[in-house]
């Protein structure tokens, strides 16, 4: 099979193992031998720069004409062909083949089975402007099926599918859920605190090393332990019954496992103590095995005094759990989504579909944003009327409501329970959660003499003159990619101008005309690598420049002169081309951006495109809950990438907006009304609004003080760190309980042996 | 009174415990009296910032206490000036009334208290504005320096057991008079305020509005409380080891806002004000109705020490003229 | 104080612009100096400036909660007033604050250890002062007993007063020279040194108090959840507190030096005031309290702060 | 010489929670030595869980029970507090006292009794009602009224319900609030005493809870006749020796902790309002 | 009682410094056994005052260890951890504790061998004092 596609990843991933590389093992030499780097993404550039410069990785670009074996020291040896045209070897210990991805073999199968059509690589077939959409009605792609990409657009994807789903089954929602029931919750509010220990032997892994049944019998001697026993496996099914019945047995209000890590474990055992009627925040565990018997294998007595000093401090911490309040806070179900462009309207349209009530705020009198200036997409399909046909459905949805002309004022709440006012009305939108959608600029370039000349121009006037039939065929053609991208000052790459060029050049090329493209990498990842294979047969003259020398463009007498040094030809190549086209770049829309980040309390990233959670993990969510994200305003992409991000971003929101309450943990900043003087450095620190001021009523005064919102509080605690007179502390890691901690620690330390001792010490001093 | 030569006088009072003199870092054994009125009282011979009085142990789940009391060695206080001694009188009142506090008991009995007569009153000392003099008797024994000599008399029964005085010459009559005339002059050098109906007045200015002003200086450290020779107020904590702990008291003030705060978060004293007119009702008006005493020797140490320019006497001063004006 | 000033403060009392004056009124024993709300012009000759106007103004602005009040501020009481602000403790805009030449302030401990005797007087002329007691008259240059905390001084103008009077200011140098002397000792030596600084304190919590920055109604040291400081005269728990309260005062104490001349046991708290005002510095480019809005240096961060010791 | 700051070691031997929230819990403690305590009503005694502290509580049984076992009802507030309520059947509590003054007792024999009680504020009032039920025959009638927030928050419910029955004292419980469930009184604890308006005449009157209900309850007292020195009430302050020396609860020249914490309202109108 | 082996109370955030000691432990890489770990939320939980409070009470090495710059689950914490960090192991070491006592690292949920790596130089840091005792710590 013909692979004429890019896999999109590889380039990236192999410098992330570069990198990696360095950092275990910094003595290494690693080397990427590359022909076009396509760090397409977000914030990619920038990785590259620093594995180069910060770790020293090398970057070849090269085409390899051969490896071969050393026979006497087993080295690899590679040849091939420099940047210049030279030929050249070199000797390497290991070689890592970034090997592209393909489709998967079942392909054909899955295809078949549920009668979807595949291209011609046997990936899912889809269009631009229905990205997840297979060719049958109902089964929805998500993922590398589609084409190969990264993680982001992957998880995105996925989200997307999920709404689109979701849309379709929206009738049905709920009604299929069973929900568990659980014993009332007993209140041990007040009462001596009863612990159980449970320590576990985990097969030999931890009772190979530690003395289990010695920790058990000590363990009964530590003030509030009721009850203690060991186990082979205290994470069994038998196990889980039998702390339920010690529970009710032995009425313990508190319950200690010393096994594992709480960070796979803990969930487990808190659901038992639940179905004992324990809250689950009445659990402790003491990480006796990751962190105790197979860290320190070799010494048992060691292991086991560590051991008892883990378990001593969970005994410490257990004596202050409390059983933690959840609050449950209505969600109201209405979207707003901040801008009206493609990725916008396909937000609204998604939630609409999911049978939501959603608001569109967009700044201008007229839908479709960035789209508008488009005639084509890259790979042809008619911009225009999809474009209206999308306006039409928005405009005529009845769950959508359109406030063309608006902007936003002011924003109040929180997750669930939004008010936006916009400028100018009284009455607030009010919404549970919201997307914003406020798209980003296209580069006006200040270079290459753009503006002075009526034949240098950009892509999207060119696209003008195509359409316009202005373009006899007759014409030389220059392109120049990386226009206000990848520069000092717009340090990103735009990610479409290389596909968008190569189309129009093709289109060119067609008509006869000569088109040189001059570019820095032809980034044209995907299926999209099939445009320039096209370009290059049609007789398109790609010229590579670097980032360095520039192509000179000087006008005489409204000609345009183009000078570039082709570093693989090593001539300088002059033109006079008839048209200058630049390939101006994707700009982030910096104040408005900055305002919304304000109202709303997102972060921008230090190009001024919102910064999601998680660059890889949650593409479209921010670490506020109940807002999102998608299209340009987080970072130039294709209109398919963007439809696929609002469908996400609808899907994820839809996830609040199912809910009719939203149920916050229990681990939240709280306030002591009577410490807390006001001075609100807790709500600074705050990434998620959750602290604020208010004032409030205390002892007959009225005074300022921090006020959590559990709805929106995460329990990272860094507030209470800012706090003098520890007014906000943490539940479930409080000051107290954290020190309590510390005193388990030295707790033998601070034993006497009798009271003379105790006198002697306090007489001593 | 008794004509004693100076060595002699220290030397038999060393019999009766270790000697301890004024001089410029407080009451140390270095035998060099110094010529100013100390900058630290002296109570903590009688009640130290922090005495730890309890202990506890618990092996199991039964408590074991034991009382602590420190062994106290006998000391002479040496040429403590009249307010001092009377200072440590004037906390006697709280702590010996029932029920007897017994550690005051026990320092107080380890301690002779030998009084020089002030001869160097400071700045801001004020004794003689509440009747008393820098010549009062006060203490065990009561001394007064001349050049080789000490004039002094016992005054309590520890004062006439401590030393023989039968030993020693009386005094003549040229030495009373040399006495009399030195008190005259030191006591004339003395500004007088004439506090000595003060309580009355405060009594009756309790609620007036003039407090906030005169409180307005004040930002309520604990300066004056710590340095004031007849503050005695005490808090009491318990610290805990692991099957371990002790009961101490420690120094307190009325000026702090712990000091009176109350389990629930109400605060009688909660503002300034009231806790710096606590303080001042409680020295110059509740001591005198209780014990007939001010609680107040006139030494001046709070106005000494005080950071923010507080002065008693114009505080006394202005309510004196205020009732005056009523 | 300056005629021109007494003329604007009349006016604006008399308009209600203001409802009283913040200032210091000079004593006869200069250390008693102390601060005074007038609020009638003819108690306006009361407020004077000198040397021993030690305590930070800024302290007293709590007690004029919702008060329209001018007060003379020098560099460290308009940053502390600055700083107040940015916490919610008071209204800038209720201040009309007047910028004093600031020529620093004197140590009356530094004074007293000159000039043995029983001090009846001190006058303060240009740079000098003149002390009269039982043991004569003599002269002491002021730069001889200036506070520590003025040593270290980073800006004696203050930054965002109302109006400013013009006048001689005590140079800015803040070299930490002690700062430095001390870390350049062994970690032993560093010990004895807080050691015996430490085991002065007899916890009357002067310094707290005279802190126009420490206005926590329950201060930590008084918690018993946890008992960060637990009770008596241990050095441990004495460190223990004036750490902690030095971590409370990183990126906020403005150095003014109250805590210090307050202090009735003479703890050289500048040690740790200046440290703290070094580090900052040094970590994050930062001076507490330059304007109503700048964050202490603990709330906030850059990308590229300082790390290298982190491992 | 006695040293009485040394507590003396008893057993807790039963509890139990009070009002529905939990945060009330009465705790009942025996000497170990079989001792028992002499103690009249309204005194207190300084109760210390070692290593967490000592904190004042009235005692709330009376001297007349049978046994020799010291109840006390305590509110979770505190250190000291919340170490009581968690302190295990059979572990030990330090205690020293008995402390205060106490009702005055001898005035009150052959006097009608009103007693008015709001919150956690009861304890003491328990005991001298339980002493004068003990004592019959020594007092005229007994008018009990007891508010709280909402029914929760009563305590000593089941203890109620069996004086009510035995019919020769008249018992008036009220919430703040009509809450589901409850079918007796509603209204705040001044009003309900204006409601009932019991007769001044030869009686005395204590009245025991928080601030704002005694500052409500004392004018319609007044109102009824009631003079100021036949009005009692006891005092909460900062305690921490309990016997007049360490300085904290001081109102003008009195000690609450000795001089009180009983004091009758003619007292009271002599000292300032720092209570 | 007085132990031998120095204490070392460390303060791991939950989704970086603790997985790592989780993973120490999976990939079997063995370190000195003084660590003694607290979970917490996040590195910027770490109020510099129990640095204090627990070297008081007599710990003789504190090491705390987050997320990377960067990759902090609550985005932010570390980095005003990381200030806090600064002033106090500056205020400590100034006053006379030893540099040896005070440790701060980063350290990903990957990176369990550096988590051995640093635990072990923490240990061995300390282990050069020759036992000699916290200057904070109470004698009582």
């Amino acid at each position: 099979i013909k692979r004429g596609y890019c896999s999109s990843v590889c380039c990236m991933y192999s410098t992330k193992e570069a990198l990696i590389t360095k950092e275990h093992a910094p003595d290494t030499e690693t080397s990427i031998f590359y022909m076009d780097m396509r760090a397409y993404g977000k914030d990619f550039d920038k990785y590259i720069k620093r594995a180069e410069s910060e770790y020293g990785v090398r970057y070849v670009r090269s085409r390899i004409s051969e490896v071969e074996e050393d026979l006497k020291t087993h080295n690899l040896k590679i040849k091939y062909e420099t940047d210049d045209g030279k030929l050249a070897s070199e000797e390497f210990e290991m070689i890592v083949l970034s090997v592209g991805l393909e489709a998967p073999k079942s392909a054909k199968e899955i295809a078949e089975k549920f009668n979807i059509q595949l291209n011609s690589y046997n990936f899912a077939k889809t269009s631009t402007f229905e990205p997840l959409q297979t060719s049958r009605p109902g089964i929805f792609v998500g993922g590398a099926f589609s084409g190969p990409k990264d993680v982001p657009e992957t998880v995105a994807q996925a989200s997307g599918v999920a709404a689109e789903a979701s849309s379709i089954l929206s009738e049905v929602r709920g009604s299929l859920v069973t929900e568990k029931e659980y014993p009332p919750e007993i209140d041990v509010s007040g009462e001596a605190p009863r612990i159980g220990v449970f320590v576990c032997h985990c097969g030999i892994n931890i009772g190979g090393v530690v003395d289990v049944p010695s920790i058990v019998e000590w363990v009964k001697t530590l003030p509030s332990v009721v009850y203690a026993e060991d186990n082979m496996y205290t994470c069994s099914q038998d196990t889980q019954n039998k702390i339920k019945e010690v529970i009710e047995k032995y009425k313990l209000n508190r319950v200690i496992v010393a096994s594992c890590t709480p960070r796979t474990h803990e969930p487990l055992f808190q659901e038992t103590i639940k179905e004992a009627g324990l809250s689950r925040y009445l659990f402790e565990m003491a990480n006796i095995r990751d962190q105790d018997s197979w860290v320190h294998m070799h010494s048992k007595d060691l292991a086991t005094e560590k051991a008892k000093d883990l378990v001593r401090m969970a005994v410490y911490k257990s004596r202050l759990l409390e059983a933690l309040k959840e609050y449950s806070v209505p969600v109201n179900k209405r979207a707003l989504v901040i801008g009206g462009g493609v990725s916008g309207m396909n937000a609204a349209l998604t939630l609409s579909g999911m049978g939501y009530n959603v608001s569109i705020v967009e700044k201008d009198n007229e839908l479709g944003g960035n789209f508008r200036k488009i005639r084509k997409t890259t790979t042809g399909e008619d911009v225009r009327n999809y474009l209206k046909t999308l306006i039409n459905r928005v405009e005529k949805d009845p769950n959508i409501d359109l406030f063309k002309n608006n902007e936003i004022e002011k924003v109040e709440g929180y997750v669930g329970n939004y008010k936006t006012y916009l400028k100018g009305k009284d009455e607030p939108i009010e919404h549970g959660v919201m997307i914003i959608a406020t798209g980003a600029t296209e580069y006006i370039p200040t270079e290459y003499h753009y503006g002075e000349n009526e034949n240098i121009i950009v892509q999207h006037e060119l696209e003008d003159k195509l359409e316009n039939g202005e373009i006899t065929g007759k014409e030389t053609v220059v392109m120049i990619q990386c226009v206000g991208s990848r520069s000092d000052e717009h340090p990103w790459c735009s990610r479409v101008c290389c596909s968008r060029a190569v189309r129009n050049a093709t289109e060119l090329a067609e008509k006869g005309s000569q088109v040189f493209v001059l570019y820095r990498d032809i980034r044209t990842y995907g299926f999209r690598e099939e445009l320039y294979e096209n370009a290059r047969k049609k007789g398109v003259i790609f010229v590579r420049y670097d980032e360095d020398t520039p192509p000179d463009v000087s006008m005489v007498n409204d000609k345009i002169f183009v000078k570039v040094g082709d570093p693989i030809l090593k001539i300088i190549l002059e033109i006079e081309p008839d048209y200058l086209v630049l390939s101006n770049g994707i700009t982030p829309s910096i104040k408005e951006n900055e305002g919304i980040a304000k109202l709303y309390k997102v972060p921008l990233n230090e190009d001024g495109f919102f910064l999601e959670a998680h660059v890889k993990l949650r593409p479209v969510d921010f670490a506020t809950e109940g807002v999102f994200l998608a299209g340009l305003a987080h970072s130039p992409k294709f209109v398919d990438e963007s439809i696929a991000q609002a469908k996400a971003a609808a899907g994820r929101a839809a996830i609040i907006l199912a809910k009719d309450n939203i149920i916050t943990a229990g681990t939240i900043a709280n306030v002591n009304l009577s410490k807390c003087i006001g001075c609100g450095l807790c709500a600074d620190v705050c990434l998620y609004s959750a602290v604020s001021l208010v004032e409030k009523k205390i002892f007959g005064k009225v005074k300022k003080v921090a006020e959590v919102n559990p709805a929106l509080c995460k329990g990272c605690g860094t507030c209470t760190a800012t706090c003098r007179p520890n007014a906000i502390d943490l539940y479930g890691f409080s000051n107290q309980e954290i020190t309590d901690v510390v005193s388990g620690i030295i707790a033998e330390r601070r034993k006497v042996d009798d009271l003379n001792s105790a006198e002697s010490l306090v007489r001593g001093f | 009174m008794k004509k004693i030569p100076k060595a002699e006088f220290i030397k038999e009072l060393s019999k009766w415990g270790k000697i301890f003199f004024r001089t410029d870092e407080g009451f140390l054994e270095n035998n060099e009296l110094s010529n100013r009125r100390l900058s630290k009282p002296p109570k903590k011979f009688v009640i130290p910032q922090e005495e730890i009085y309890l202990l506890f142990y618990r092996p199991e789940q039964k408590i074991v206490q034991k009382e602590i009391f420190r062994k106290e060695e006998k000391k002479v206080i040496f040429g403590l000036y009249p307010c001092d001694a009377k200072s440590i009188e004037l906390i006697g009142l709280n702590f010996l009334k029932d029920p007897k506090d017994p550690y005051y008991v026990k320092r107080r009995e380890s301690l002779l208290l030998v009084t020089e007569a002030c001869t160097y009153p400071s700045t801001h000392c004020f004794c003689t504005s509440l009747g008393d003099s820098p010549f009062d008797r006060r203490g065990d024994i009561f001394a007064f320096g001349m050049k080789d000599y000490y004039l002094a008399e016992p005054l309590s029964d520890r004062g006439r057991e401590a030393i023989l005085w039968d030993k020693f010459a009386n005094a003549t009559e040229d030495d009373g008079k040399l006495l009399e005339k030195a008190k005259k002059e030191i006591e004339k050098s003395l500004e007088q305020f004439d506090f000595k109906n003060i309580h009355k007045i405060l009594y009756q200015k309790y609620k007036d509005k003039i407090w906030d002003e005169l409180a307005f200086k004040c930002v309520n450290c604990g300066a004056c409380t710590f340095y004031c020779p007849t503050c005695y107020c005490f808090d009491v904590q318990d610290v805990e080891r692991t099957n371990w702990g002790y009961r101490e008291r420690v120094w307190d003030s009325c000026m702090f806002i712990i000091y009176s705060l109350e389990t629930s978060g109400h605060n009688p004293r909660s503002a300034k004000m009231t806790r710096l007119r606590n303080r001042v009702m409680h020295k110059f008006a509740y001591y005198q109705t209780s014990y007939g005493e001010y609680g107040c020797v006139g030494c001046g140490r709070c106005i000494d020490i005080c950071p923010v320019g507080f002065d008693i006497r114009e505080t006394l001063k202005t309510l004196k003229l205020e009732a005056g004006h009523d | 104080m300056d005629k021109k000033i007494i003329e604007l403060l009349k006016e604006k009392l008399e308009n209600g612009e203001i409802e009283g004056v913040l200032g210091f009124e000079r004593k006869q024993y200069p250390e008693k100096n102390g601060v005074i709300f007038v609020n009638h012009s003819e108690g306006l000759k009361r407020i004077a400036d000198s040397l021993f106007n030690t305590l930070n103004i800024a302290t007293y602005l709590g007690k004029l909660k919702g008060k329209k009040v001018a007060v003379l501020v020098r560099g460290c009481e308009e940053r502390a007033i600055n700083m107040l602000s940015v916490e919610n403790q008071l209204n800038r805009e209720e201040l009309f604050l007047i910028g004093l030449p600031c020529q620093g302030i004197v140590n009356i401990r530094k004074v007293k250890s000159l000039y043995k005797g029983e001090i009846k007087n001190i006058e303060e002329k240009d740079r000098l002062i003149m002390v009269e007691g039982d043991k004569g008259k003599i002269e002491i240059s002021v730069s001889k007993v200036l506070s520590n905390s003025c040593l270290d001084c980073q800006r004696p103008t203050s930054p965002t007063a109302d109006i400013n009077i013009e006048g001689d200011t005590i140079s800015p140098n803040a070299d930490f020279l002690k700062v430095k002397e001390i870390e350049s000792l062994s970690f032993p030596d560093r010990w004895e040194i807080f050691k015996n600084e430490f085991e002065l304190c007899i916890r009357c919590y002067s310094c707290r108090e005279v802190c126009p920055l420490c206005y926590c109604e329950t201060c930590f040291v008084d918690s018993s959840d946890p008992q960060w400081v637990e009770p008596g005269k241990d050095v441990s728990d004495i460190a223990s507190f004036h750490l902690i309260r030095m971590l409370h005062m990183a990126g906020r104490c403005v150095g003014c030096g109250a805590c210090e001349i307050a202090c009735p046991e003479g703890i050289k708290l500048s040690y740790l005031t200046s440290k703290i005002a070094k580090d900052v510095k040094e970590a994050f480019n930062y001076e507490s309290g330059l304007t109503a809005t700048q964050k202490p240096a603990l709330s906030e961060f850059k990308q590229n702060d300082k790390g290298e010791f982190i491992l | 010489m006695i040293n009485p700051y040394k507590a003396e070691v008893a057993t807790l031997v039963r509890n139990n929670f009070e009002s529905d929230d939990r945060a009330i819990k009465t705790i009942y403690l025996e000497f170990e030595n079989g001792k028992k305590m002499e103690y009249i009503p309204g005194q207190f005694c300084e109760l210390s869980v070692f290593g967490k502290g000592e904190a004042p509580f009235g005692i709330a049984s009376s001297p007349t029970e049978e046994g020799k076992v010291l109840e006390f009802t305590a509110n979770r507030a505190g250190l000291v507090t919340k170490a009581l309520h968690e302190t295990e059947i059979g572990e030990e509590i330090g205690i020293r006292g008995p402390l205060g003054n106490g009702f005055p007792i001898s005035k009150f024999t052959h006097h009608n009794l009103v007693i008015i009680g709001g919150g956690f504020a009861f304890t003491t009032l328990r005991s001298l009602l339980v002493f004068a039920l003990h004592n019959r025959s020594d007092f005229g009638n007994i008018d009990v009224i007891y508010g709280a927030r909402e029914p929760g928050l009563l305590i000593y419910k089941n203890e109620f319900k069996k004086w009510r029955e035995r019919g020769d004292v008249n018992i008036y419980l009220t919430v703040d609030k009509e809450f589901p469930g409850w079918k007796g009184r509603v209204g705040f604890v001044p009003q309900v005493v204006g409601e009932i308006a019991p007769s001044e005449k030869d009686a005395y009157a204590v009245i025991c809870g928080p601030p704002v209900m005694i500052n409500f309850t004392l004018p319609v007292m007044l109102k009824l006749g009631f003079a100021r020195d036949k009005i009692y009430t006891s005092l909460e302050k900062r305690m921490k020796c309990g016997i007049g020396k360490c300085g904290r609860c001081n109102i003008w020249s009195k000690y609450v902790c000795k001089d009180g914490p009983v004091f009758s309202f003619a007292e009271i109108e002599e000292l300032p309002e720092e209570h | 009682m007085e132990e031998k082996e120095p204490k070392i109370l460390t303060f791991l955030c939950n989704w970086c410094s603790y997985a790592a000691a989780d993973l120490t432990g999976t990939s079997r890489i063995q370190y000195p056994p003084n660590v003694k770990v607290i979970r917490v939320p996040c590195s910027g939980r770490v109020n510099p005052q129990f640095l204090v409070k627990a070297f008081h009470d007599g710990v003789n090495g504190v090491w705390v260890s987050g997320c990377h710059l960067g990759d902090c689950h609550y985005t932010e914490g570390n980095y005003y951890a990381q200030r806090r960090f600064l002033i106090i192991k500056s205020l400590l070491e100034y006053v006379g504790i030893e540099s040896e006592r005070i440790h701060f690292s980063w350290i990903s949920a990957s990176e369990g061998k550096k988590f051995a790596d640093i635990a072990t130089k923490v240990t061995e840091d300390l282990k050069k004092l020759d036992s000699s005792p916290v200057v904070l710590a109470k004698k009582r």
